[in-house]
């Protein structure tokens, strides 16, 4: 039997919470995944939905973002699919480290890198027609 | 979702609280009040996220300017961070080297002020002074 | 723009407590909802939920359960959709009265009462193929 | 979801004191373990349903079926229950009139016990010996 959620929302800034709390609450249907990382996943998948968001505003599309959570037996994977424009990972500039000077002109850049930091894996598939990011949380168990 | 922000002077300090969630959805609204702050008042904030309980990279944006502005006025900015999560952000981005963070308000209300970078010590009150 | 939210989650009552949430949440993204009509809400989607994840046991289906949420500006409408049997709606007995000694024999059949009860509007579209169960809250205004 | 359900006595009664979502996921565990009760100990019980922040149909069967069980070994059920929704639930159903419900755990436990159908006022006690 599948374990499967899927969640669509308006591409709009007042849905991310609710992401969020979907998320939560389907990682808490698993026993075995820690509070904290529980936590981590819901940091990482609501910065890859203000992503999906923006990129739609971008091209003013109304669509909606899908977000599906995959409960598996020793990972949780969520997906967010958005029909953005797509963008290179790899040509995305980021910001100055810490101790430069210059780093305070640069408010913006932080989410691909919290992403990266706080899941367990982090997959970027982006084309002309949108973006899938795949964020994935393992559950600790005899393996891990 | 829950948001709400409020301001209010303690002594030399501005304290800006914050209460609820801080993503996209509420960033304007912490971005302008901080701005107002740092225009009409002085530029001596405290920013207490102790009762915020996300905080998400478009926050680290709006404190990133922040720092900026009262850097700019002279100023000093203090963050107080009290949940695990939420310093966590600070962490992960190497943000925790730039701000100034305090576990609860208290520590970040009665911590003297430091003295200018390069400057000897015991020159704190002079610093203090032309702030 | 639409504010329509659709939740998908596996037919299995451990996802109900999600459903809830979602409802939940989603309501309170619109002011003027107030508390009690969302526990309103959240109790009659958690009961047509219920009755769609039997429906699915009851043929042994795998599939999914379908839940949109339509935030407009006056009501809030929720559509419960499953792939069961369907049921004809006119032909559910019900319940011994309170008063009647009979009563407590009867464990079920509170669930399509409780929906009427709590939404401002109930409607049940029910084929071989499946269920649709629509509730409806209505959101004070002037009109109202 | 949180759902924990507590078998303690008190007294000469027993409580069953339940904290969390009463759902179809839960009821299970709620009608096996009121089952027991009924079976083993005092068949004078009080429901504590003060934790309970959702109740829905499948609960409310659970305590149609306590309630057959506990009558049928000529006992007494109580049901404690705070939250407004919840309560509400009892009674868009009818229910309220059936059951025994409280506000409180202490006032379902020091409430007398009512005399039996058509019994003259004052056979408290003897209904009570003869329990
Ligand atoms: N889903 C997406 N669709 C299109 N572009 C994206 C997407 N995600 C990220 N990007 C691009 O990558 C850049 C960096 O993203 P991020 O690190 O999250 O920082 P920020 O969103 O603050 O700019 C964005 O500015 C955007 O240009
Ligand atoms: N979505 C549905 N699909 C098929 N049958 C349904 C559905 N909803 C309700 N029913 C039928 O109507 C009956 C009464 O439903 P309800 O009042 O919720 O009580 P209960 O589910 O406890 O029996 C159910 O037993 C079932 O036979």
């Amino acid at each position: 039997m599948t374990r499967e959620i899927v969640l669509e929302i308006p591409a709009r800034a007042d849905y991310l919470g609710l992401a969020r709390q979907v998320v939560a609450a389907a990682a808490a249907i698993q026993p075995r995944v820690r509070d904290e990382r529980i936590e981590d996943l819901r940091i990482a998948v609501s910065e890859a939905t203000t992503n999906a968001i923006e990129a739609h505003a971008h091209l003013g599309s109304d669509e909606r973002i899908l977000i599906r959570c995959n409960l598996g037996d020793d990972r949780i994977d969520v997906e967010v699919l958005d029909r953005g424009g797509g963008f290179d990972p790899g040509e995305v500039e980021s910001a100055p480290a810490a101790e430069d000077p210059d780093r305070l002109e640069w408010e913006r850049g932080l989410g691909l890198p919290l992403m990266l930091g706080l899941a367990d894996e982090t997959s970027i598939e982006a084309t002309d027609g949108g973006t899938a990011v795949r964020l994935t949380v393992f559950r600790p168990g005899p393996a891990h | 979702m829950l948001f709400d922000v409020q301001v209010r002077p303690h002594g030399e300090w501005t304290v800006v609280s914050v209460v609820g969630d801080v993503d996209l959805a509420s960033t304007p609204r912490l971005r302008s009040t901080i701005a107002a702050v740092v225009r009409s008042r002085s530029p001596r904030v405290v920013l207490d996220f102790g009762g915020v309980d996300f905080l998400d990279s478009s926050g680290l944006g709006v404190l990133l300017g922040a720092l900026r502005r009262v850097r700019a006025a002279d100023g000093v900015l203090r963050v107080v961070v009290a949940a695990p999560h939420v310093r966590r952000v600070f962490e992960l981005t190497g943000l925790d080297t730039i701000f100034e963070l305090y576990g609860d308000l208290e520590a970040a209300l009665v911590e003297p002020l430091q003295a200018a970078p390069g400057a000897a010590p015991g020159a704190t009150s002079e610093v203090e002074a032309g702030a």
